[in-house]
């Protein structure tokens, strides 16, 4: 059952990066990357409860958020080309 | 008497010599003048304490692993101390004259370096073992550079760069090397009366090698083909030529070597094992080339050089020979030549103050004008040639009955042709200033008129002359004290 | 039934170290280095998937915090004071080819003769005094029931001081490179003159 | 198993091989600390993959499971421990490499290696020239 | 223009603050429950710094200044390490070896556990602080606040 | 219990602790004060340690109290307490110049970062020789090669700087890679990381593969950290270009203890029948280090640049060391230790000289150093002094470490090699004669006719005297360096314990 699973979210995981790779512009790259750390999360999950460690929940919370720390990071570069700019906070500060 | 009181008063010197500086020259002359009284009369009751039978040693230092530094009294480095003590006061009195009349830049580093350098002799002539001898060695080597570089121009720091490159190049590379072999075979690197070696350590082969790589690497002795920073060398002011390179400096190299094979190899170890067979070729060889180069020589001061490298020769080869009798006769004509030489330089350089002349081909006539000069010089020449009444004589026989004493009677012969040549190349200089007339045209209308180098110069020539017949009837204190070896 | 368990694991790992290679790849020819960060913080997700198959959890929380996280971030960070373009680069370095084809045949050979993966036997594994110390003592001693825990932090306490000394020198280095407070901008032709004191008195 | 065993092995070689080639082959400053990541992520698989024991879990202590009563084997811990200090180290390398290559990049404009080493030069030649003047 | 921007974030800003205790929570948890699940104070340190990092990212890195000041920042990473450190010299003084928390309780199992929470605890907040100072190094030095700022072209 | 029983911990932990100290009163002379009173102590702890093994006792410390494998251990014996002492001294007089020094070379809001870096550099330094476990030597190797990163680029103005510790920073990242890979490669093979443990493991498995490729990424990895012949490369830029008090530290210190580590492991771990007869280690390290310091000599020669000068300098005399270790014999390995202490003093005196004589002339080109000794004296004569030393002139430390490097190779047969060193030797003439000719007789050249250049502030005489009259002071009185070289080469040589 979780052996499937794992199976299914490698093969999904194969095919998301093959678009990481290949993305012509970068935000296909972006969205394959994400998807793909999503896929990793799932994996560890069910790896987890495949070899009888349920606990390993933790790591795929942590995963989940560093993915989308990462994401925001990576679009605010792209965006703003800058990390920690915060102009558009100018009435709040 | 502790030795090490030798090196003090040329070191004590200093501080005068730096604190009257220029401003005061007569008074640091003075004080050079009492500090080389001192160290004569020091070095006279050393000798006759010695004499008296004492045994003469300092505490030692130790280096490392049972190297020791310490000093100790025999009668080579008596003789060899008496002899650098008594010419640094003439050589200081000529300087006086000379430098003045030159007005040479940087006289109080002049002095200091000339100072240290006096000291590092003592220390070398008064050495108790190898290791003390090297350092004083290298000592002579640091502190005479800046004597050679002391012009700063483009020519004397080449001269230095060879000068350096050679002697601490040679003392580094195959010195040290071959005291560490002394001392990785025998254990001692001391002088010990016989030697230290066996025959039963060292195979002839590795004894012929470790003999040339001393001689060789006693760049001071200046043995072809490491001659090359001796005329370079002669850049320098004429009183630095005339007290080191014809006295301290080259001496101490020969010197060293005739330590090395009276006290560290012993004769009889280097007859047994014929170590210096090809080394006495070499020496042989010198001796001739460099006479034959000297005559070729246009430069009065270089000339004399090529003259110094073939005497030092003399007592390489006398060295070499290995027994008593031609060690005797080496030690003699290190005293010897060195009057002889010191005269000659004297004079040249008296010739430079005087009349600004520096080549041979220019002298044509100066008799007329510099009689006592070239009179002087003529004696030391033929002192040089080996003929009596003067010093030269003595030690040239003493060296040739070595060598007939030793069989090796091909070195009579070597000998006898580089008297010949000695006459060749120093006779021509006073016939020519005597007998040649002067060039007329030119400014040179007043060559008649006599026009000799400063009082001082003259005083500094007549002594060391006067040093040369003295000492050819006054031998026998010499031999007393060499037989004693 | 371990036997499965241990072939799955095998195969998991297999699987993601391919994917690894493939990434690793893209890393060496992309010439957007936006993109090579990108596919480098993705390489550090899939490489901490790889650790949990490894059994080394503590690693992938790690390696996933700061490899995937901090990593990218300041990597990012890098990037918006560089450029995002590597230039291109015309030959290939046929030294630097040599010389790790030759480290990494050592490193062939080397393994030809290691304990094979997985092996519970080999040295490192069964050492009494260390693998199996741990092991079997940690909870009677250290009262910690995560072993890694007790390791870092008692058994090689030590070990786990320097690296903290580690990163604390890593954070003074970037002070004192960087520094905490605003740097200089780049010319920017915009600025008023007022602007720009105000920047040149932050500056210092 | 055999296979697999040897694949990882060696898929890890590749890895660390990468990692090395892209240092000391890019001109690219911030592809050479990319490069390094790669080789040490390299490495610490490596270390890793030592401590792995088959059929064994990670080496924290289950209290109650219904699966693996009988005898828990866990995996080694110790490598763990110390790729964990690794990754530390590793980080930490990374900022300082990151911060000289900005500091590097305000002073020359570049991070190509080559171009950085030309302006290099051309300084010097412009340095000596500017001493021979005077 | 700032309005505008301010809008169009606002998702994400909504869902960072509510993120925010979140993750500090989780933080905590993965410090504390260190010695009985994966996690340590590394990985702690990391995940709380994380929190101050999304936050500089949402909001910009000068209004988290605000919040963890440099100086702060400068000051609790020191204090990590002397914490880290101080244990070690604390057993010293109770007569134990270097780091040997066995005597720094009654017995010598809660010493350890004592010990090892302890370090644990100064290895998380140096980890923290440096991490969160790395991104404040690495992020927006290049612009000042309130400036406004190029959007950078699109190549 | 003796009081001294937790001198090795202290001895690591105080500027450990004082570093984040230093951060925190953020003030750029009690930072100072701060480093200079822990270097003190540091000093006195390692003396006081030195004097303890002097007797050829081993001091082994167990941290947290768990016994050697399990745990981690100091191993103190004559070599590595001599190394510490060297240290922490060269350490403490480049911290008294770096006062002055850096107020010319460092922005001021950054000196307390420099002591912070300098501490952390120490302790790095310090904790790569004190400790017994492998991996251990890993993680110190990187606190003191990040702080010696962040330190090389600290200068104000060079941009040069920072390449130059970017370039460290790769090389020493490979160097340390290839070190921590070795490293796994000998756990692999024996399951521990204790250097004692390990060699007791590796007398069995030393046939094995695994093994050999572990000596061999060790043996990469050290010698790119030690700058050896053909991957010194990171090395001249960097001194060339950090800030001058670092240097001096650097020089003394860096490579030394990368050669220490390679001690450690070759003599003690693997154990000099595996290491040198087994692996031929001898034959592939000696031509490196001859070639080495053959050819950084004759490089040294054409410097125009006094501090690159001494950088190649400083990689020919790397080579020494390495040719002698590499003759395998307790007296090569105790000639090697003799030169790593001396050339260690001298090297630093002279970078300390050459920063004074930079301090004031504000350059350090070699030809704008014209009549130095008239206008520097003190500064000058202690450089050449130094000079001499790194010539082998008598009665200097040179002439001592020369002498056994000679001594050892005749001894063991390497008669080639006691020609090539001395024949080097004589490069060394020509590039420091260069040197002190132009102190002492070029003219002041035009452009420094402006500078105001006179003798070196007092705080930075004080250092630069203080090394070179130790260095004089062990030139003559030999016997203390050369007999703790001996005990220390003969416990590398017996194996472990």
């Amino acid at each position: 059952m979780y052996l499937a699973l794992v199976i299914a979210v490698l093969v999904a995981l194969v095919l998301v990066l093959t678009r990481a790779l290949l993305g012509p512009t970068i935000y296909d790259r972006m969205l394959s990357v994400n998807s793909a750390g999503t896929k990793v999360v799932i994996l560890i999950a069910a790896y987890g409860f495949l070899t009888g460690r349920p606990d390993f929940v933790d790591i795929s919370l942590l995963y989940a958020l560093i993915n989308y720390i990462t994401t925001i990071a990576v679009l605010k570069f792209f965006e703003y080309g800058d990390l920690g700019s915060g102009a558009y906070q100018e009435d709040d500060i | 008497m502790n030795p090490l009181v030798t090196l003090l008063p040329p070191l004590l010197v200093i501080p005068f010599i730096i604190f009257f500086g220029e401003r005061q020259k007569n008074i640091r002359e003075l004080c050079i003048f009492i500090a080389g009284g001192i160290l004569l009369v020091l070095n006279i009751s050393l000798y006759q304490n010695f004499l008296d039978g004492q045994t003469i040693v300092s505490g030692s230092i130790t280096l490392f692993d049972g190297l020791k530094l310490y000093l100790k009294a025999e009668p080579l480095g008596i003789l060899f101390a008496l002899l650098a003590s008594f010419l640094w006061i003439v050589t200081t009195l000529y300087s006086i004259g000379y430098m003045r009349g030159h007005n040479e830049k940087n006289q109080t580093r002049f002095y200091v370096c000339f100072a240290i350098a006096i000291a590092s002799v003592m220390a070398a002539a008064y050495a108790g073992n190898l290791l003390t001898l090297f350092v004083a060695y290298e000592a002579i080597t640091l502190s005479t550079f800046p004597l050679v570089t002391h012009s700063g121009t483009e020519k004397a720091k080449r001269a230095g760069r060879i000068y350096l490159g050679v002697l601490m190049g040679g003392s580094i590379v195959l010195l040290m090397p071959a005291i560490i072999v002394i001392w990785w075979i025998t254990g001692s690197v001391d002088f010990v009366s016989g030697g230290v070696f066996n025959e039963s350590e060292v195979s002839p082969f590795w004894a012929t090698l470790l003999l040339m790589l001393i001689v060789f690497g006693t760049g001071k002795a200046a043995l072809m083909p490491f001659h090359n920073w001796l005329p370079n060398a002669m850049v320098a002011p004429t009183p630095v030529s005339a007290l080191l390179h014809a006295v301290a400096v080259v001496k101490t190299g020969v010197f060293l070597i005739i330590k090395v094979i009276v006290y560290i190899f012993g004769f009889d170890f280097i007859a047994s094992t014929g170590a210096a067979d090809i080394l006495l070729v070499f020496a042989a060889g010198t001796i001739l080339l460099a006479s034959l180069i000297a005559m070729t020589k246009d430069n009065l001061k270089e000339r004399l050089a090529y003259s110094t490298i073939s005497q030092l020769s003399y007592i390489v080869m006398a060295a070499l020979i290995a027994n008593t009798l031609a060690a005797q006769g080496a030690a003699l004509h290190i005293v010897s030549h060195a009057f002889g030489k010191i005269t000659l330089f004297f004079c040249a350089g008296a010739i430079m103050v005087a009349l600004h002349k520096k080549a041979i081909s220019e002298l044509d006539g100066i008799g007329k004008q510099m009689p006592y000069t070239m009179t002087a010089f003529f004696i030391a020449a033929i002192s040089i040639i080996g003929l009596p009444p003067l010093i030269g004589v003595w030690s040239k026989l003493v060296i040739a009955e070595g060598a007939i004493e030793g069989g090796q009677l091909w070195l009579v012969a070597v000998l006898i042709i580089s008297s010949l040549l000695n006459i060749a190349y120093l006779l021509p200089i006073p016939i020519r200033a005597f007998f040649k007339a002067a060039p007329i045209e030119g400014d040179n209308y007043q060559a008649c008129e006599m026009q000799e180098a400063p009082l001082a110069c003259l005083v500094a020539i007549a002594i060391t002359t006067l040093g040369c017949i003295v000492l050819f009837f006054q031998t026998h204190t010499i031999s007393e004290l060499l037989s004693l070896i | 039934m371990f036997e499965d368990i241990a072939a799955i694991e095998h195969f998991v790992v297999m699987i993601l170290l391919t994917v690894l290679i493939v990434l690793t790849l893209g890393i060496i020819y992309l010439k957007d280095l936006l993109a090579a960060v990108i596919l480098s913080g993705l390489y550090s997700l899939v490489s901490a998937a790889i650790f949990v198959a490894m059994d080394a959890v503590d690693v992938a929380f790690t390696e996933a915090a700061v490899g995937a996280g901090i990593s990218t971030i300041i990597l990012l960070g890098a990037l918006s004071f560089t450029k995002r373009e590597q230039k291109p680069q015309k030959h290939n370095n046929l030294p630097a080819l040599i010389i790790v084809c030759m480290t990494g045949a050592l490193l062939i050979y080397g393994t030809l003769d290691m304990p094979s993966y997985g092996d519970g036997k080999s040295p490192a594994n069964s050492n009494p005094q260390l693998a199996q110390h741990y092991l079997q003592k940690s909870p009677d001693e250290t009262g910690v029931p995560n072993v890694v825990t007790s390791v870092l932090a008692s058994y090689r306490g030590y070990d786990t001081l320097g690296e903290t000394a580690v990163v604390f020198t890593a954070a003074i280095g970037v002070l004192s490179l960087l520094g905490l407070r605003r740097r200089r901008r780049q010319e920017d032709p915009n600025l008023t003159p007022r602007q720009r004191r105000r920047q040149q008195s932050e500056d210092t | 198993m055999e296979f697999f065993a040897l694949y990882n092995d060696w898929a890890v070689i590749v890895l660390m091989m990468a990692g090395f080639y892209i240092m000391i082959a890019r001109h690219n400053l911030v592809k050479k600390i990319l490069g390094l990541s790669i080789f040490q992520t390299g490495i610490f698989y490596f270390y890793v993959g030592l401590g792995k024991v088959d059929g064994g879990t990670a080496p924290i202590f289950i209290e109650e499971n219904e699966k693996l009563t009988e005898a828990v084997i866990y995996s080694n811990p110790l490598p763990h421990v110390l790729i964990l200090t690794a990754i530390v180290v590793g980080v930490a390398t990374m900022a300082v490499g990151l911060a000289l290559i900005v500091r590097i990049y305000e002073k020359y404009g570049s991070i190509e290696e080559d171009e950085i080493q030309a302006i290099d030069e051309q300084e010097q030649i412009n340095d000596h020239n500017g001493h021979a003047d005077h | 223009m700032n309005k505008q921007l301010e809008q169009r974030h606002r998702v994400v800003q909504v869902i960072t603050k509510f993120l925010t205790p979140m993750i500090l929570l989780f933080a905590f948890y993965v410090q504390f429950h260190g010695d009985f699940g994966p996690g340590g104070g590394f990985q702690a340190g990391v995940i709380f710094a994380s929190v101050f990092i999304l936050h500089g990212l949402i909001f910009g890195e000068g209004r988290t200044r605000l919040v963890v000041t440099p100086n702060i920042l400068r000051i609790s990473m020191s204090l990590g390490l002397l914490l880290y450190a101080g244990t070690g010299v604390v057993s010293l003084l109770l007569g134990g070896n270097f780091l040997d928390y066995s005597v720094l309780a009654s017995d010598a199992v809660s010493g350890q556990h004592w010990g090892i929470f302890v370090v644990e605890l100064g290895v998380g907040i140096t980890v923290a602080a440096v991490m969160i100072s790395l991104f404040y190094c690495f992020s927006s030095n290049r612009f000042l606040d309130r400036i406004p700022f190029k959007i950078q072209e699109e190549e | 219990m003796p009081y001294n029983i937790h001198f090795p911990a202290l001895l690591i932990v105080l500027p450990l602790m004082a570093a984040p100290l230093c951060v925190i009163v953020r003030h750029s002379f009690f930072s100072w004060l701060i480093a200079v009173v822990v270097n003190i102590c540091v000093v006195l702890f390692s003396v006081s340690l030195l004097l303890q093994v002097i007797d050829g006792d081993v001091i082994r410390y167990t941290l947290g109290g768990w016994a050697a494998p399990t745990g981690i251990e100091y191993y103190i014996d004559t070599l590595n307490a001599v190394l510490m002492v060297v240290i922490s001294i060269i350490s403490f007089f480049s911290l008294i110049y770096s006062k002055a020094s850096i107020q010319a070379e460092i922005a001021p809001q950054r000196y307390y970062l420099f002591y912070t870096g300098w501490l952390l550099c120490l302790t790095g330094l310090l904790g790569i020789v004190i400790t017994g476990d492998a991996f251990n030597v890993f993680v110190f190797l990187e606190i003191s090669s990040l702080s010696m990163y962040m330190l090389i680029a600290l200068g104000k103005e060079r941009k040069q700087a920072l390449l130059a510790a970017f370039r460290y920073l790769i090389m020493g990242s490979v160097g340390a890679s290839f070190i921590l890979l070795g490293i796994g490669f000998l756990y692999a093979a024996t399951g521990t990381l204790n250097m004692s443990d390990l060699a007791l493991h590796l007398v069995d498995a030393d046939q094995s593969r695994t093994v050999i490729v572990g000596f061999s990424f060790i043996t990469v990895g050290l010698l790119i950290k030690s700058a050896i012949f053909p991957v010194y490369s990171w090395l001249p830029n960097a001194y060339q270009y950090a800030p001058s008090a670092v240097t001096a530290f650097l020089a003394g210190t860096a490579t030394k203890v990368s050669l220490y580590v390679f001690l450690r492991f070759f003599f003690h771990v693997f154990g000099s029948e595996y290491s040198f007869a087994e692996m031929l280690l001898g034959k592939i390290l000696m031509p490196l280090a001859i070639v080495g310091f053959f050819a950084m000599s004759i490089v040294a020669i054409f410097q125009t640049d006094i501090r690159r000068l001494l950088a190649y300098s400083s990689i020919a005399q790397i080579g020494y060391m390495f040719a002698a270790v590499s003759m395998a014999t307790e007296a090569g390995v105790a000639a090697g230790v003799i030169h790593i202490i001396n050339h260690a003093f001298i090297k630093t005196a002279l970078f300390i000289a050459v920063g004074c004589i930079a301090y004031r002339l504000g350059s350090s080109r070699i030809a704008d150093m014209g009549n130095l000794i008239a206008l520097m004296p003190w500064t000058a004569s202690a450089f050449i002094i130094g000079g001499l030393s790194l010539i082998g002139v008598p009665l200097t430390a040179g002439f001592v470490s020369k002498w056994y490097l000679v001594t050892a190779a005749i001894d063991s047969g390497w008669w080639s090699i006691a020609i090539m060193v001395l024949l080097s030797s004589l490069m060394a003439i020509m590039y420091i004669g260069k040197i002190i000719e132009v102190f002492c007789f070029r003219k002041t050249t035009e452009n420094m006719k402006g500078a105001d250049v006179k003798e070196a502030p007092l705080f930075m005489l004080i250092p630069l005297w203080a090394l070179i009259i130790i260095s004089v002071y062990t030139g003559i009185n030999g016997s203390i360096v050369v007999g703790t070289a001996e005990l220390a080469a003969s416990q590398l040589m017996g194996g472990m314990l």
